[in-house]
């Protein structure tokens, strides 16, 4: 077994640097990297380029790197909830660049899986389609979409191994499988770091080879973005 | 009268048929759920990764672990899974979802939709929408038929840039349901009080209107 | 919750007809549709097309439609232990694609998941790429490839409910998760068919909407191809 | 003399690094399992979806649902995993895997292999060993250096259907330890006893020898 735990935030996030781009899992604020994010900001690190759905809310998430002008771009496909992501990006401070959510997400899984490119009819004949190959396939258009580059992954699950495999909750799994891989370097954060043996083979989503390091996060606040509920009768 | 928020997703809710696995959109399309007939079968997927999505939970069960696309706390029905974005976006593009329901900005006679973006004002993104009105085969738009200075929502072009094109089959308005066929708007029903001039009025696409358009009942 | 049990396996397989073509799971003799199989034979289609990574061997698997003569091509990687099915390739009796094993999979996850085209590696250079797309990437070299199109995916889980909610078990998962849902009808056979809810929602591996017929298969044989064990000492 | 299967095994145990992920494919390379050292921390992965593969079952243990690339039964190490085929090329194309070992009929001198198919005579497919040659990095070739006839089997080209175009880097053959470079075999290490000029009789493709030629102990 090839041990991939390392002490704490600080060492996972070891090598990271200015102008560097990351992806970052999470689906609005369900399943983010929050000790990696804390982390990013503790270092100030600058002029990032950051591959995440969503940029958080403003004082969470992605919103704490936003705040500290550290993002030099976002490439998002949803970046609503957030005044101070609006105001930097109709300003011109930050450059954005939004696709289609799908897209997003295959060209993670591309990046992990040695697909440079692929075909989706996602965004065909709308500006996200501008300066890139279309194609016919079966009578239907199609736009050649291309695998992301990024030099680190980070990633937020529930239980993980010290083999580095994976196990996601609910709906906080979303975007964090994909990225898994596909950056050079790809960290996790979990809730609960198990003795390798502990995790059912069977039911792990992400096996380890895809991860360099992993720790288990001091804290999750795990905030929630918009509480809905139903009253009991 | 023009129909409510409520009334729009009610007859939304009759194109639902049994075994359909429907996606529901942010606003209007989200209530559809809470009027389709419970004497028949159907599961719906919201894009962030569950299949099988239930109603909101009770006060003190929410889980920030199970959300919706709109970021809601919901629960999961029994026979409920969940799956990652990319497999989300697999059983959207494949077509494996039988309906979408969205809501639109504008609509044109050819089916083009727009909802994601007003150059220089409200930039939010189209998160999954490019997606879904690119790859499914049923889509129904829900959307207020004028906007608030009383401009149709349907035209003979977009005016905004496109979230998809030629995808809209058909469209559900506090005024009207129209179906698109041959780049031309198709009036099937009013909304009760509404009259087919009113219609016509605010429609500014081509608007074909034939035999006696039949009143919605609530 | 959307019903997909059907009684047995004559049910599961209605609408099944000659010159159709299937898609398999298994690898080897580990995580073959058994029971479909054996109604393939049973019906006596004829002159269908099958994509499956093998051919079962002379007396199971695939063998047993080979034998009667059923198959019109096979499309798959590696067809060795079969010796019927070498003379009826080489006397040109029927007709056989072979394609790269990771391409095999791709194709089928693409039908699956609406991408029409996608570029791999696999095979550049070789006359597996001669006629189609090459393209450099990166300064590599990569394929295009395109989804499949099959009328009926045969898979077979362990576990499975009436929504049609899939489990695997071990190395038997193999080409079914990427099968399901890639055929225009998915049929599923289980070893074991569960009441709805009795599945963890976080341990499904492939949901049900890509599963339109599911039936706990009558028995299961589960053959060993190569049985290699250590002494005790 | 020159080296039996388990010693060209046994020397291309020694190219396992630790922390390798690594891919055997079916004969030689499976023994190579056996030799890697105990100090340090290796991973073997089964293209059919497993990684962690453990040693061969005790008798009556063997389990039908686990098998390895060559349908074996295997076992599994705590630790491994289980996953579908798309993932586990997505592995090998994503160049997660660390080290490739495979067997050959044919190499060629700028790095080509060929290792599938004799066209009208054997014809059992490329199973993933396409996929592998094409994408890894790190690829090592077990396999003897002449056929039954005596005839090279490192050639100036490939006379076979290929697998894959200048993807070999290092080939350990019953004879010698030779590297490609700049399209030319180079000598590390010979068998032995067996002499340099043997092994450039057995050699049809070009051959550079340089300096003295180390000979492997065991």
């Amino acid at each position: 077994m090839i041990k991939k735990t390392v002490a704490n935030v600080r060492e996972a996030c070891e090598g990271i640097k200015d102008e560097m781009t990351f992806m970052l899992g999470g689906f609005g604020l369900c399943g983010i990297p929050e000790n990696i994010i804390g982390e990013l900001v503790r270092k100030n690190i600058q002029n990032v380029t950051c591959i995440s759905n969503n940029a958080g809310v403003d004082d969470f998430g992605l919103g704490l790197l936003l705040k500290k002008h550290q993002i030099k771009k976002m490439i998002s496909s949803y970046v609503g909830e957030n005044a101070e992501f609006e105001r930097q990006m109709l300003s011109g401070e930050m450059e954005v660049e939004l696709i289609p959510q799908g897209t997003l997400a295959q060209r993670c899984e591309a990046a992990r899986s040695g697909i440079p490119a692929f075909y989706t009819p996602a965004g065909y004949g709308t500006e996200v389609a501008e300066g890139k190959e279309t194609r016919e396939f079966h009578g239907k258009m199609y736009v050649m979409e291309k695998a992301f580059e990024a030099d680190f992954s980070f990633v937020k699950a529930w239980k993980g191994d010290e083999a580095g495999n994976l196990i996601f909750k609910g709906t906080a799994r979303n975007f964090n499988p994909a990225m898994c891989g596909a950056g050079k370097i790809t960290v996790a954060e979990v809730e609960e770091l198990v003795p390798v043996g502990e995790l059912d083979p069977n039911q792990i989503h992400i096996p380890g080879i895809f991860i360099q390091r992993i720790f288990q996060g001091e804290k999750y606040e795990k905030r929630i973005e918009q509480l809905t509920v139903r009253k009991r009768n | 009268m023009a129909l409510s928020k409520e009334q729009i997703a009610q007859r939304i809710a009759k194109e639902v048929k049994d075994g359909y696995y429907v996606n529901l959109g942010i606003g209007i399309p989200t209530l559809v759920a809470n009027f389709v007939r419970d004497d028949i079968s159907v599961e719906f997927q919201s894009e962030n990764g569950i299949l099988g999505m239930g109603p909101f939970p009770f006060e003190g069960e929410e889980d920030p672990d199970l959300i919706n696309a709109g970021k809601q706390t919901i629960t999961a029905l029994p026979g409920a899974s969940f799956f990652d974005s990319t497999m989300s976006f697999g059983m959207i593009r494949g077509q494996h979802v039988d309906l979408t329901i969205l809501g639109a900005m504008e609509v044109s006679q050819n089916g083009d939709i727009a909802n994601w973006k007003i150059p220089g004002k409200m930039v939010k993104g189209m998160g999954g929408a490019m997606d879904l009105v690119a790859s499914a085969e049923n889509i129904i738009v829900a959307m207020m038929h004028t906007n608030r200075d009383g401009e149709s929502k349907l035209l003979k072009e977009c005016s905004l840039p496109l979230t998809g094109v030629k995808c809209v089959k058909k469209i559900v308005t506090n005024l009207a349901v129209l179906e698109i066929i041959d780049g031309k708007f198709h009036l099937l029903e009013r909304a009760p009080g509404i009259s087919v001039e009113e219609i016509i009025k605010a429609t500014e696409g081509d608007l074909i209107v034939n035999g006696n358009i039949i009143e919605m009942k609530f």
